[in-house]
């Protein structure tokens, strides 16, 4: 991979994911040397800024975000005032309902679901504050629970996790309830054990 | 609430003297379905009677069960409708059937249509699945998450979730939220590199943890060998690089 | 408002919106011809073609709409934790097509070529936004309109509608003719026995 190809693979990850990306997400994802990734996306901001672009590569802490140019706010407002307000992503949606329905629950237990890795959905997510940790569940690794936040009730309009929409029959409701009753026996469990730490 | 029950007189055939038949709407269907009474004999007037006594009797009605009769009703009419009609009128049936064979010709001559455009929409396919589009820009930074989402959006999300095939709900039940707790005892690890050592005699300490196939096992090797070299039943031999283990004839 | 200028500002609302946004509305906001904004904009999308950069912008009929390069699928929805869009079944294509070929057009219509229930089929063409409603035929029943959406040109790598091909010309057969004769022959005597007794 050469220079031009980490610049442009970065300008498409920082495009689409239009939040902050971790330096090291990047790294990883790009085989690459952490220092590799900072300069090169340094190189890339500076070709923005300079060429008096749209867009900025803003650092933030330890990630990179890309941005519309602050000069250009008025203008970008005016044309998409209308507009509707952003959608969650359909990955976002997928693990914030996952947790919703399933709280409070482990990271493990959402990528299980989807099959696929989560973190870095699970991590915007907490950002947003749409999740939060609500203690460690007591098996090896002790793995970070998660629940979602007053600030996701108010988004989805529920003034309580009891309106959330009951689902209806899927045919795999064996299997539902399975994973439901082993969910509450080792809950059960823990309680049982000891005091949860976070009531 | 109880639901209404009907009956219906003369309608099960040669059975002795179950000659009458009462009870609900959804058995006489299942009968029907079974063809064990005759959808000929079951008067829909007097099942209408019968039910507007009921709905009489019943001063508070509960909707769902008044929902679930006329469901049923038009149900058994729909079957009687067809029975009545399919009696005596061959011209509209072989109309019917003209129509249905022009429908099925046209439909079969325009599938290659249909075919080309499909395929034509496939290979575009291919071309167009990696654009990946980005969310809109909030326009006002805020330190607070303030838009507004339909609570729906959660349930339709998870239902995509838990409707994916590849998702085997057992196994998933089995493996849950933790993960399992494998722990391999260090005494069988040591009866095994013993066995091993007496059979062929040296064997790499690489080689030892490389067979390991899961954590546990790894750090169950690790002791093993240890306790067995404490213990003098076996001795290092070889280089730094390449460090065996053999077993020591004492 | 040099060319420098308006290719920045058609840029950062781009980025900004994240949708397609129409000509007209780049036009109106910054007060410049449509033909200034397309050309502009043709500019800025051959820049990001040749120098292979991770941003492309795209033509979907009357709008254009920025998104990251196809070549970094892959490496984007790694590092976004998102799946591959699901592959289409051979008869969601066949319903698909019916709609873009026929638009607008009813669910009976698509039923009627297909000669089977496509409820299931038309609801997920919904879901997954490749097609909307878009009115009612004004017959009893009024039953809804379908057309394609833009994510339709855009998941399938079109900018317009007209970038279709025609279809081949099957014309009606001798068989149908013969059928069509029949039937009319049987309404007719139908029709002169015996007065309709519906109107």
């Amino acid at each position: 991979m050469d220079i031009r190809e980490i610049e442009a693979a970065i300008e498409g990850i920082l495009f689409a994911s239009g939040e902050p990306v971790p330096v090291e997400r990047l790294a990883e994802v790009l085989g690459q040397d952490r220092q590799v990734i900072v300069d090169v996306a340094a190189r890339l901001a500076d070709t923005y800024a300079s060429n008096r672009r749209g867009i900025r590569l803003i650092k933030l802490e330890n990630s990179f975000q890309l941005c519309s140019s602050p000069e250009l706010a008025d203008v970008i407002r005016c044309a998409l005032d209308a507009r509707k307000p952003p959608q969650l992503s359909q990955t976002a949606l997928e693990v914030l309902a996952i947790i919703a329905y399933f709280q409070p629950t482990t990271k493990a237990y959402v990528e299980q679901m989807r099959g696929i890795d989560s973190s870095y959905t699970v991590n915007s997510l907490l950002e947003k504050g749409l999740i939060e940790p609500c203690g460690k569940l007591k098996v090896p690794g002790r793995p970070t629970l998660y629940r979602t936040t007053k600030s996701f009730l108010r988004s989805f309009g529920l003034s309580s996790l009891k309106e959330l929409p009951s689902l209806p029959d899927t045919g795999k409701s064996e299997g539902q309830l399975e994973i439901q009753n082993a969910i509450n026996a080792l809950m059960e469990k823990e309680e049982a054990e000891k005091p949860r730490e976070v009531t | 609430m109880e639901n209404p029950k009907f009956k219906l007189e003369g309608i099960v055939k040669s059975k002795g003297d179950m000659e009458d038949f009462e009870g609900p709407l959804a058995l006489i269907l299942l009968l029907l379905s079974k063809n064990k009474i005759e959808i000929r004999d079951v008067q829909i007037s007097l099942i209408l009677d019968q039910y507007l006594e009921y709905l009489d009797e019943m001063k508070k009605m509960d909707l769902e069960i008044a929902s679930e009769f006329v469901a049923m009703a038009s149900h058994l009419t729909y079957i009687k409708t067809k029975m009545l009609l399919s009696e005596n009128d061959e011209e509209i049936s072989e109309l019917e059937s003209l129509m249905l064979s022009l429908e099925e010709l046209q439909r079969r001559e325009e599938y290659p249509k249909i075919k080309f455009a499909a395929e034509f929409l496939a290979a575009c396919r291919t071309c167009g699945e990696g654009y990946i589009t980005k969310a809109p820009e909030p326009l006002v930074r805020d330190s607070e998450y303030g838009y507004s989402h339909k609570k729906e959006d959660l349930e339709l999300a998870l239902l995509s979730v838990l409707g994916r095939e590849e998702l085997d709900m057992r196994a998933f039940a089995k493996t849950l939220m933790m993960p399992e707790k494998i722990t391999y005892p260090v005494s069988l690890k040591t009866e095994e590199i013993i066995k091993l050592l007496k059979n062929r005699g040296t064997v790499g300490v690489r080689e030892l943890l490389l067979e390991s196939r899961s954590r546990t096992e790894i750090i169950a090797t690790f002791v093993a060998v240890l306790e067995l070299c404490k213990m003098g039943s076996i001795i290092f031999v070889g280089t730094d690089e390449n460090l065996s283990v053999s077993y020591a004839e004492n």
